[in-house]
C-alpha cells in the first residue's frame, strides 16, 4: 500500500467518520444525562430530510441546516417528553422515533416533491462545499506533509471541522463546567442532583436538546455535504453504528473520536478493498463487507473491558413511586 | 396530638427554628403522614423515632422539599416558608443527610460538595473555593476527608461526612439526619455525635432520626415519637426513659435486652483454616482466617465495616471464591470449583442472611412469595414435576412463614419493595431460618430495623442456636454482638485479631482490637 | 378493463428501473387518455396478494417489474386464465404470461466501450447495488466492452452492500466512487438503484465521468454524465399496455436489435461523446445486432470471461 | 378502594393510548390530503373484514409473535437482544437446509425438521453474542447489531454463490419440494369444514407461534429456569447470592431467544415463500422489539401486540393497494402506536389514576 493510497483511505475515513462522530457525541450528551437514546438514527434521518428539503426550497444550505436542526430538535423534544416528563420507556420511545422519522420523511417528501421521498438534487449554494484551507495549494508539493495537509486535512466541508472541534469542546463542557458537572451527575444519581436543589428535568431536557442539535448536524452533513439531496432511509444504520461507537467509547468524548475514526477506517478499508484475491482463494466481497462488523466484535471481545453505562441510564427519575 | 409546647434548651419565647403545622402526605392509598405538627427549638437536637414505615423519612423529605405535602405548612424562624423543592429548602438554610446517601459515586468529594452550589459556569473557581472551605470546616468540626478521593473509594462513615459537609458548605442552619448511624461503627457514631453536639453548640438546629434509643437518650434534647403516620408524642429527653419511648413507638412493652440461656456447645460444625480471598481488583481481603463454630453456639464477628467481614460471609455463602480449607461437619467444601456456589452451600446446610437485604437478599420487584423461594427454588417441596415449580406450595409456605414471623402486611402477593425495611428483613430471616440449617450466616441482621422487629429477629437467632445449630453473626453493632454472641472474634484488616468471651471483655477492649491493636497490647 | 402495473420493492421513484416502468405507463396514459391501476410492493408476502387482488379486480393486463415476481406469477397465472400478465426481467412459462427480458449485457457492453474510450487513465469503474446475478450480468457486459475498446483497460468492480439498504445508500455510493477514483478510475458506471444517485453525484463533484443506468440519467449532471445505459422498461410497459387484453404471451428478449437496450445521447452529454467514440460504439452495436459479435451473458453459465466476481 | 384496578391498567390505558395514536394518525392523513375515515375503513375491512384479510393479518402476526417472544424472554434476563433480524435470517437457512436436505414424505415431518433446525440455527447465531456478553462483558446490544450485518452478508454469499440453482436469476435457494409445503389456514380449517379464504399465507406456523406463547409463558412463570432468568434480570448480584450462574442464565436466555427468532423463518420461508429469499425477515426482528415492549414482555401481551401490528401491516398494505396513500403512512401509524402505547402511556395513566383515586375517596 503506497503513501497516496493511505492518504486517500484516511481521507475517506474522515468523511465516513464525521456523521458517526456527530451522532455519537449527540448520544453522549443524552446518555450521560441518563436518557438512553436509540433514536439517533431517526433524528439523523429527519434532519437529513429537513435540511435537504429546506435547502432545495430556499437554495441556501444554511437555512437547510437550521431546518435540519429544528426537525431533529422536535423529535428530541418528543423523546424528552416521553422519557423525562412522562417517565416512559426510553427504548420504546427511541424505537418509535426511528419509525416515525422513516415514515414521515418519505410521506412528506412525496407530498412536497413527488419524487418518492427523494428531494431534488442540490447544487451550488444549497450544498456544503469542501473548504480549501489556506496554503493547501502551495504546500501540496512538499513530500509527506504536503499531501497530509492539502488532501487529508484540507478539503472537507465545514461540518467536518465542526464535528472535530466538538470533541475538545464537549470534553471541556463535560469536565470543566458547571453544566457538565450537573449533566454527568444527573446520569449517575439524579437524586443527588435533585437534593442539591437542581432540576433533574431541566438538565435532562437540556441534554436531550443538545442531542437534537448534534443529530441535526449529522443529518445535514449526510444530505447536504456528503450527498446532494435526501434519499429514503439514507442514514442506512449509521445511528446504530454511532450507538455502538458510543458504548465502545465508554461515553467519553475523546474515546468517541477514536471509536468513530476506527469505524470510519474499517468502512473505508472495506470500500477500498472489496474482493481480495489471495491467489489460491478469492475472498468474497460479502466477507470484506462484513469485515468492519466482524472486527468490531473481535475488538470488543478482545480489547475493551466491560463498558459501564451511566448508572442511572435508561431509568426515568421517579421520586414518588 | 403532637406539637406539644416543648422548647428544648431555649426559652419558649424565642421563635422555633422549625415548625410544621398539619402536614399530611399520601402515596397513592398509603397515608404516610397524617396531620403532623411539631416544633423544634433553635440550637437543639431533636430526635424522631418510630417503627419502620411510621413516616419519619417522608416527613423529613417534605421538610427538605424532596416530596410535596398534600396539606400543611412549614414555618422557619417564625416565617411561613413554602418549600416546593430542595432549592427552596437549601435557601431556607436546611440541609439533609438522607438515609440512602445522595452522592455521585464516581465523583470526587469536592465535586459532590459543589454540585448545585457552584459559582459561575466554570468549575475551576468553585473547586478552588470549596477546597478552602472544606479545609476550614474540617478543622472546625473534625470533618476531614480527602477532597480528591472518589466517593466509591470511601467508607460509609466518610461518605456520611461528605453529606454533612455538603450541607455545611451550603451554610445550613438546620441539619436533618435520617438514620445516620445505621451503617456506622460505634467509633464512627461517637465521632458523629461529637460533631453534631459541636454544631448544636454553634447554634445550629439538628433533627435526628434513629431507631437506636441509646443514641436518642445520649444525644437529643427533645424527642418526638411517630406511629403509623401520626405524631404520638413529643417529650423532653431528660424526662423520659428508653422503656417509655419504646412503648410509645410500638404501642406495647418491648424487651430491650436479649434473654438467652447459657450456650451448650456440641460438636464442631464449621472449621475454617487459612482462608484467603482476593477481590476483583486482586487485593487480598481475607489474609488467612482461622475459626471454628460448634453446634449450639453463636460466634459473633465484630469489627469496623470493610475489614473483611463481608468477604468472609460471601465466601462461606458461595458468593465469592477463595483459597484455604473450610470444613462443615467434617466434610471439606469446594472453594473454587463447580460446587462453590450458593446452591451447593445451601445443599450443604448453610443458610445466609446477607448484609444487604435489598441488593442481595431480596429481589425487590418480586412478590413476597417469590422471594420466599429465592435461593431455595430447587427445593423438592417447591416442585410440581421435574420441570415445573409448584407456585401454590410456595405461596402456602409463604403464608405460613408470614404468620410465624409476623410479617406485616401478611400479603404474599405484595412486592418486596412495598414492605418496610423491617418487614423485608423478616422475610429474609424467615426464609433462611426456617430451612433449619446446620450453619446460619447472618450479616447485620437488624440494620435499619425498628426495635420491635429487632427484638423478634434476635429471638429467632437465639432459638436456632438453642436448637443446636451453629450461627456466625457479623455485626458492626457492638451492642448486638455483646448481647447475642457466645464468643466474639474481632476482625481487622482481613485477619482475626483475637477472640473474647462476652462476659470477660468490654467495649473498650473490643474497640482496641477493632482498631488493629492486638490482644496482647490491649 | 384497465391495465395495472406493480412496482417492485424499490418503489416507482427509484430514478431508474421502476421509474422507467412508471414513465412507460404514464406515456400510455397520456397518449390514450386511459387510466391504469398501480401498486407498490412493501413486503415479500404481498407479491401474491397484489397479483391476485389485481386479477380479481378485473385489471387486464397486469404488468409487473422485477424478477422477484417470477416465482409467484408461476402459481398465480394458472388461476386466472382469462387475465394476461406481463413480467419484466424474468421468464415465466405460462400460456397467459408475456415475459420480457433485456439483454443488459449488450447495453452494458456499449457503455463499457464508451467508458474505456473516454477514459484517460485506462481505468474504469463499475458500482453495483448488491452482489446478485443480475448485477453481475451488467458488470460482466461492461467489462467486456471496456476490454474490447482498450485491451489494457483495468475494470474495477464494486458492490455496495448485502442488505436491502444497499440499493438506497447514496452516501456509500459516493464513497465507493471516490475510492474508485483514487484507484485511477475516471469513468464509473453505476447499476445500483438509488445508490447510483450518489455515484453520479460524487463523480460530478470529483470531476470525473459517470454512466447512468436504466433510465436516461444524463440530465442529472449535464456535461458530467458520459451516457446512460438505457433499458427500455418504459417501452416494454408501454407496449404491454397498448396491446391490452390482446397481449401476446411468450418470451420477449429485448436486446440491441430490438432497441430494448442502448445508450443515451442527448444535448446533456453531446460534448462528451466524440465522433470517434460514437462511431466505434455504433459499429460494435451493429455487429451485435447482426450477430457477428456475441457478448457473453453472465447468467447463461455464471461465469465471466472479462471479470472476476 | 382508591387504587387503580388492574383491568384499567391492563386494558383501559392501552386502549385509550391506542385511540390517541389513531386520532393523531388521522390528523396526519388529513395533512397529506386524504380522508382518514375512509382510510380506517379500508384498513379495517382489508385486514379484519374477511377471512382473506385475516389470512394476511395472522401471517404477519405469526412473525411478530415469535420475534416478540424472543425479545421478551431476553428482556426478562435483563438482556436487550436487537439481533432478531440476524437470528431469523439464520433460522431461514436452517429451514432451507431442513427442507432441501431429505425428501420428506409428509409436511408434518418436514415441519418437525425445520422447526428443530431453524431454532437451532437461530440459537447458534445468538450464542456468540451471549457468550461474549457473559464471559467478556462485550455489550450485547452492539454485538447483536453487528451479527445482524454479518448474517446478511453470510446469507447473501450463500444465496448468490452456493444455494442458488445454476441459471436462476434470483438470489434465492431452489424451490422446496411440494411435500414440504405447509398447509395454510384454508386447508387446515377445511379439515373441520370451516370456510377460510384460499391463497393467504397464514399457515400452520401460526400454531407453532401459539405453542411458543404458551411455552414461553410456562418457562418464565412456571419453571425454575424461568425463575432464575427473572431473578437474574432483576438483580445480577442477588442472583449470584442465590447460586444462580450469570453465565449459564445469559446463555440459556439468549439461546431460547435466538431459537424463537429463528422459528420465525418457518412461517416466512417454509410457510409462505417455499424457498429461501435474500430478505425474508423484512424487519420483523425489529418489530419484535416494539411488540415485546408493548406487550410488557408477557406472552399474552406479546400476542395482542403482534396481532395489532399484523393488523397494521395488512391494513396498511390494503391502504397502499387501493389508495394513493404512500405505504410509509403505515410506518408513521406504527410509530405513533408504539409511542403512545409504549412510551407515552403515563400521559393517560397518570390522570386516570388520579380519577380512580378521587372516585375512591369520594366513595368512602
Ligand atoms: N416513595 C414512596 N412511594 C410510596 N410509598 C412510600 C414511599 N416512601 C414511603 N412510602 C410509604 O410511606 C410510609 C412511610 O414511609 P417512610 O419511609 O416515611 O417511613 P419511615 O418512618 O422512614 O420508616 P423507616 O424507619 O423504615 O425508615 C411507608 O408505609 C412506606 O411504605
Ligand atoms: N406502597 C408502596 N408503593 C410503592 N413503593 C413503596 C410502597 N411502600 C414502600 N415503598 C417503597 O419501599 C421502600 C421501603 O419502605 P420503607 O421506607 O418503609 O423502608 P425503609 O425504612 O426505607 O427501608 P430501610 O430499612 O432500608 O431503611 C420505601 O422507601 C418506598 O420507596
Ligand atoms: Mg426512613
Ligand atoms: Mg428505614
Amino acid at each position: 500500500m503506497d503513501f497516496a493510497t493511505i492518504i486517500q483511505i484516511l481521507d475517506s475515513t474522515v468523511r465516513l467518520a464525521t456523521p458517526l462522530l456527530l451522532a455519537c457525541l449527540a448520544g453522549l450528551y443524552s446518555e450521560r444525562s441518563g436518557v438512553f437514546d436509540i433514536g439517533l438514527e431517526g433524528k439523523m434521518l429527519i434532519a437529513a430530510f429537513a435540511s435537504a428539503a429546506a435547502a432545495a426550497a430556499t437554495g441556501s444550505v444554511w437555512l437547510g441546516l437550521l431546518a435540519g436542526i429544528f426537525a431533529s430538535l422536535m423529535l428530541a423534544g418528543l423523546h424528552g417528553l416521553a422519557s423525562i416528563t412522562f417517565r416512559g420507556n426510553q427504548l420504546i420511545s427511541g424505537v418509535a422515533i426511528n419509525f416515525l422519522a422513516s415514515g414521515l420523511t418519505v410521506l412528506l417528501g412525496q407530498k412536497w416533491f413527488g419524487l418518492g421521498g427523494r428531494t431534488p438534487s442540490l447544487e451550488g449554494a444549497a450544498r456544503f462545499e469542501p473548504i480549501t484551507l489556506p496554503f493547501a495549494g502551495s504546500i501540496a508539493p512538499v513530500p509527506v506533509l504536503g499531501p497530509i495537509y492539502s488532501e487529508l486535512i484540507s478539503g472537507h466541508s465545514i461540518l467536518v471541522y465542526v464535528a472535530i472541534a466538538l470533541v475538545p469542546a464537549s470534553a471541556w463542557l463535560l469536565y470543566r463546567t458547571r453544566f457538565g458537572l450537573r449533566l454527568r451527575a444527573v446520569g449517575e444519581n439524579p437524586a443527588a442532583v435533585d437534593t442539591a436543589g437542581v432540576s433533574v428535568t431541566g438538565i435532562r431536557y437540556a441534554a436531550v436538546a443538545i442531542t437534537g442539535i448534534l443529530c441535526g448536524l449529522a443529518g445535514a452533513y449526510l444530505s447536504t455535504a456528503l450527498a446532494a439531496g435526501f434519499g429514503r432511509e439514507m442514514t442506512a444504520g449509521k445511528g446504530f453504528i454511532a450507538l455502538a461507537a458510543l458504548i465502545f467509547a465508554k461515553w467519553r468524548p475523546w474515546y468517541a473520536l477514536a471509536a468513530c475514526m476506527l469505524f470510519g477506517l474499517l468502512e473505508a478499508v472495506s470500500i477500498r478493498y472489496q474482493s481480495i484475491d489471495l491467489g489460491f482463494v478469492m475472498i468474497p466481497v460479502q466477507f470484506t463487507q462484513a469485515l468492519p462488523y466482524i472486527l468490531t466484535v473481535v475488538i470488543l471481545a478482545g480489547f475493551i473491558g466491560k463498558a459501564v453505562p451511566p448508572r442511572a441510564g435508561g431509568e426515568p427519575y421517579v421520586k414518588e413511586r | 396530638m403532637g406539637g406539644a409546647d416543648i422548647s428544648g434548651r431555649q426559652s419558649s419565647a424565642a421563635p422555633f427554628a422549625i415548625e410544621l403545622r398539619g402536614i399530611s402526605k399520601a402515596f397513592g392509598p398509603v397515608q404516610a403522614n397524617k396531620d403532623i405538627s411539631i416544633q423544634v427549638a433553635k440550637g437543639s437536637i431533636h430526635g424522631i423515632i418510630g417503627e419502620n414505615g411510621a413516616g419519619k423519612s417522608t416527613l423529613m423529605s417534605i421538610l427538605y422539599g424532596f416530596y410535596k405535602a398534600d396539606a400543611g405548612e412549614i414555618v422557619i424562624d417564625g416565617k411561613v416558608t413554602p418549600i416546593p423543592d430542595s432549592q427552596s429548602a437549601i435557601r431556607a438554610g436546611i440541609g439533609m443527610v438522607f438515609q440512602h446517601f445522595k452522592l455521585v459515586q464516581n465523583f470526587t468529594v469536592l465535586e459532590n460538595v459543589i454540585l448545585g452550589a457552584e459559582e459561575g459556569g466554570i468549575l475551576a473557581r468553585s473547586l478552588a473555593r470549596a477546597r478552602k472551605v472544606l479545609a476550614d470546616l474540617a478543622r472546625e468540626y473534625e470533618l476531614d476527608v480527602d477532597p480528591d478521593a472518589l466517593i466509591e473509594d470511601l467508607s460509609v462513615g466518610h461518605q456520611q461526612r461528605v453529606e454533612i459537609l455538603k450541607a455545611l458548605y451550603r451554610q445550613a442552619d438546620i441539619l436533618i439526619l435520617d438514620e445516620p448511624t445505621g451503617v456506622l461503627t460505634p467509633a464512627e457514631a461517637d465521632h458523629l455525635f461529637r460533631i453534631l453536639k459541636g454544631l448544636r453548640d454553634q447554634g445550629k438546629t439538628i433533627i435526628l432520626i434513629t431507631h437506636k434509643l441509646r443514641e436518642i437518650m445520649e444525644t437529643t434534647d427533645t424527642v418526638s415519637v411517630m406511629r403509623r403516620g401520626t405524631m404520638v408524642a413529643t417529650v423532653r429527653t431528660s424526662e423520659t426513659s428508653p422503656e417509655e419511648l419504646a412503648e410509645l413507638m410500638v404501642g406495647r412493652k418491648v424487651l430491650l435486652q436479649v434473654e438467652k440461656a447459657p450456650a451448650t456447645p456440641g460438636k464442631t460444625v464449621l472449621e475454617v483454616e487459612n482462608l484467603r480471598v482476593r477481590d476483583t481488583q486482586g487485593v487480598e481481603r481475607l489474609k488467612g482466617i482461622n475459626l471454628t463454630i460448634r453446634a449450639g453456639e453463636i460466634l459473633g464477628i465484630a469489627g469496623v465495616a470493610g475489614n473483611g467481614q463481608s468477604e468472609l460471609l460471601e465466601v462461606l455463602g458461595g458468593i465469592a471464591r477463595g483459597t484455604g480449607t473450610i470444613r462443615l461437619n467434617g466434610r471439606e467444601l469446594d472453594l473454587t470449583g463447580r460446587h462453590s456456589d450458593g446452591q451447593s452451600r445451601r445443599a450443604d446446610g448453610i443458610a445466609h442472611v446477607p448484609e444487604d437485604r435489598q441488593v442481595l437478599g431480596l429481589i425487590m420487584d418480586f412478590t413476597a412469595w417469590e422471594n420466599v423461594a429465592f435461593g431455595y427454588h430447587h427445593a423438592p417441596e417447591y416442585q410440581k414435576s421435574a420441570l415445573l415449580m409448584d407456585n401454590d406450595a410456595i405461596r402456602a409456605d409463604c403464608e405460613k412463614k408470614m404468620a410465624t414471623f409476623d410479617v406485616r402486611p401478611p400479603i404474599p402477593t405484595l412486592a418486596a419493595k412495598n414492605f418496610s425495611g423491617g418487614n423485608q428483613q423478616k422475610i429474609v430471616v424467615a426464609r433462611e431460618i426456617e430451612r433449619n440449617p446446620d450453619l446460619l450466616l447472618v450479616g447485620q441482621p437488624t440494620r435499619g430495623v425498628d426495635i420491635g422487629a429487632i427484638e423478634f429477629i434476635h429471638k429467632q437467632i437465639v432459638a436456632l442456636r438453642d436448637a443446636g445449630k451453629a450461627v456466625l453473626l457479623v455485626s458492626v453493632e457492638l451492642d448486638e454482638i455483646m448481647s447475642l454472641a457466645d464468643r466474639i472474634a474481632v476482625m481487622f484488616d482481613g485477619r482475626i485479631m483475637g477472640e473474647r468471651l462476652p462476659d470477660q471483655t468490654n467495649e473498650r477492649e473490643l474497640g482496641l482490637l477493632m482498631a488493629g491493636v492486638s490482644g496482647e497490647a490491649a | 378493463a384497465d391495465p395495472a402495473i406493480i412496482f417492485d420493492l424499490g418503489g416507482k421513484f427509484d430514478k431508474s428501473f421502476n421509474e422507467a416502468a412508471f414513465n412507460g405507463a404514464e406515456k400510455w396514459a397520456k397518449e390514450t387518455g386511459g387510466s391504469y391501476k398501480e401498486l407498490e410492493m412493501q413486503s415479500e408476502a404481498q407479491r401474491e396478494q397484489a397479483l391476485r387482488r389485481l386479477a380479481e379486480s378485473g385489471a387486464n393486463p397486469v404488468v409487473m417489474t422485477g424478477f422477484a415476481f417470477g416465482d409467484v406469477l408461476n402459481t398465480v397465472a394458472p388461476d386466472f386464465p382469462d387475465t394476461k400478465f406481463a413480467i419484466i426481467d424474468m421468464v415465466v412459462e405460462q400460456p397467459n404470461v408475456k415475459s420480457v427480458v433485456f439483454s443488459e449485457h449488450e447495453g452494458s457492453y456499449l457503455v463499457g466501450m464508451m467508458a474505456a474510450l473516454a477514459s484517460k487513465t485506462g481505468t474504469v469503474g463499475f458500482i453495483g447495488g448488491m452482489d446478485i446475478p443480475l448485477i453481475r450480468k451488467f458488470g460482466c457486459g461492461y467489462a467486456q466492452g471496456a476490454k474490447a475498446a482498450n485491451p489494457n483497460a483495468t475494470v474495477i468492480l464494486n458492490m455496495t452492500g448485502t442488505t436491502p439498504a444497499a440499493w438506497n445508500d447514496p452516501v456509500k455510493g459516493a464513497e465507493l466512487a471516490k475510492a474508485q477514483k483514487s484507484q485511477g478510475a475516471d469513468v464509473i458506471y453505476a447499476a445500483a438503484g438509488g445508490t447510483g444517485i450518489g455515484v453520479l453525484q460524487a463523480a460530478a463533484d470529483e470531476g470525473i465521468l459517470s454512466i447512468g443506468v436504466d433510465s436516461n440519467q444524463n440530465h442529472l449532471h449535464p456535461g458530467k454524465v458520459l451516457t446512460s445505459m438505457l433499458k427500455r422498461v418504459d417501452v416494454a410497459v408501454y407496449e404491454a399496455f397498448k396491446e391490452g387484453t390482446d397481449l401476446k404471451p411468450g418470451i420477449n428478449v429485448l436486446g440491441l436489435k430490438e432497441d430494448g437496450v442502448g445508450y443515451a445521447l442527448d444535448e446533456n452529454n453531446a460534448p462528451l461523446v466524440t465522433d470517434e467514440m460514437k462511431a466505434a460504439v455504433d459499429a460494435a452495436a451493429e455487429k451485435i445486432k447482426s450477430g457477428e459479435l456475441v457478448v457473453h451473458d453472465y447468467m447463461s453459465d455464471d461465469t465471466c470471461p472479462a471479470a472476476n466476481f | 378502594m382508591g387504587r387503580m384496578p388492574k383491568w384499567a391498567d391492563a386494558v383501559l390505558v392501552p386502549l385509550l393510548s391506542l385511540i390517541i395514536a389513531f386520532v393523531i394518525s388521522g390528523l396526519v392523513i388529513l395533512a397529506i390530503g386524504e380522508d382518514p375515515v375512509e382510510a380506517l375503513k379500508i384498513m379495517v375491512t382489508g385486514a379484519l373484514g374477511s377471512t382473506y384479510g385475516w389470512g394476511y393479518t395472522l401471517y404477519y402476526a405469526t412473525n411478530f409473535i415469535l420475534t416478540g417472544l424472543a425479545v421478551a424472554i431476553a428482556f426478562h434476563a435483563g438482556l436487550f437482544n436487537i439481533g432478531g433480524e440476524g437470528q431469523a435470517t439464520l433460522g431461514g437457512l436452517g429451514v432451507a437446509i431442513a427442507c432441501l436436505m431429505l425428501p420428506w414424505p409428509h409436511w408434518s415431518l418436514a415441519l418437525l425438521a425445520s422447526v428443530v433446525l431453524s431454532a437451532a440455527f437461530g440459537a447458534a447465531w445468538a450464542a456468540a453474542p451471549a457468550w461474549l456478553q457473559a464471559k467478556r462483558g462485550s455489550h450485547i446490544v452492539i454485538t447483536t447489531i453487528m451479527f445482524n450485518f454479518i448474517a446478511a452478508a453470510l446469507l447473501n454469499y450463500l444465496l448468490v454463490n452456493v444455494m442458488r440453482p445454476r441459471g436462476q436469476m434470483d438470489p434465492a435457494s431452489a424451490r422446496f419440494p411440494a411435500e414440504t409445503n405447509l398447509p395454510d389456514l384454508h386447508q387446515m380449517l377445511g379439515w373441520f369444514g370451516i370456510p377460510f379464504a384460499k391463497g393467504t399465507p397464514a399457515n400452520v406456523s401460526l400454531f407453532v407461534a401459539l405453542i411458543a406463547c404458551v411455552a414461553v409463558w410456562a418457562i418464565i412463570w412456571r419453571t425454575r429456569l424461568g425463575y432464575e432468568i427473572r431473578s437474574f434480570g432483576k438483580s445480577e448480584k442477588a442472583a449470584i447470592y442465590a447460586g444462580i450462574s450469570p453465565v449459564r442464565i445469559t446463555m440459556y436466555a439468549m439461546l431460547i431467544s435466538g431459537a424463537l427468532s429463528g422459528l420465525m423463518a418457518v412461517n416466512t420461508v417454509q410457510g409462505e415463500a417455499n424457498r429461501l429469499l435474500l430478505n425474508s425477515v423484512e424487519g420483523a426482528g425489529f418489530i419484535g422489539i416494539a411488540v415485546a415492549l408493548m406487550g410488557r414482555s408477557h406472552p399474552v401481551g406479546v400476542f395482542f401486540a403482534a396481532l395489532l401490528f399484523g393488523f397494521l401491516y395488512q391494513g396498511g398494505a390494503e391502504l397502499a393497494l387501493w389508495t394513493k396513500i404512500p405505504r410509509e403512512l403505515i410506518t408513521v401509524i406504527q410509530a405513533l402506536v408504539i409511542l403512545f402505547t409504549g412510551a407515552l402511556d403515563d400521559m393517560v395513566r397518570a390522570p386516570l389514576k388520579r380519577l380512580f383515586l378521587a372516585s375512591g375517596r369520594g366513595g368512602q
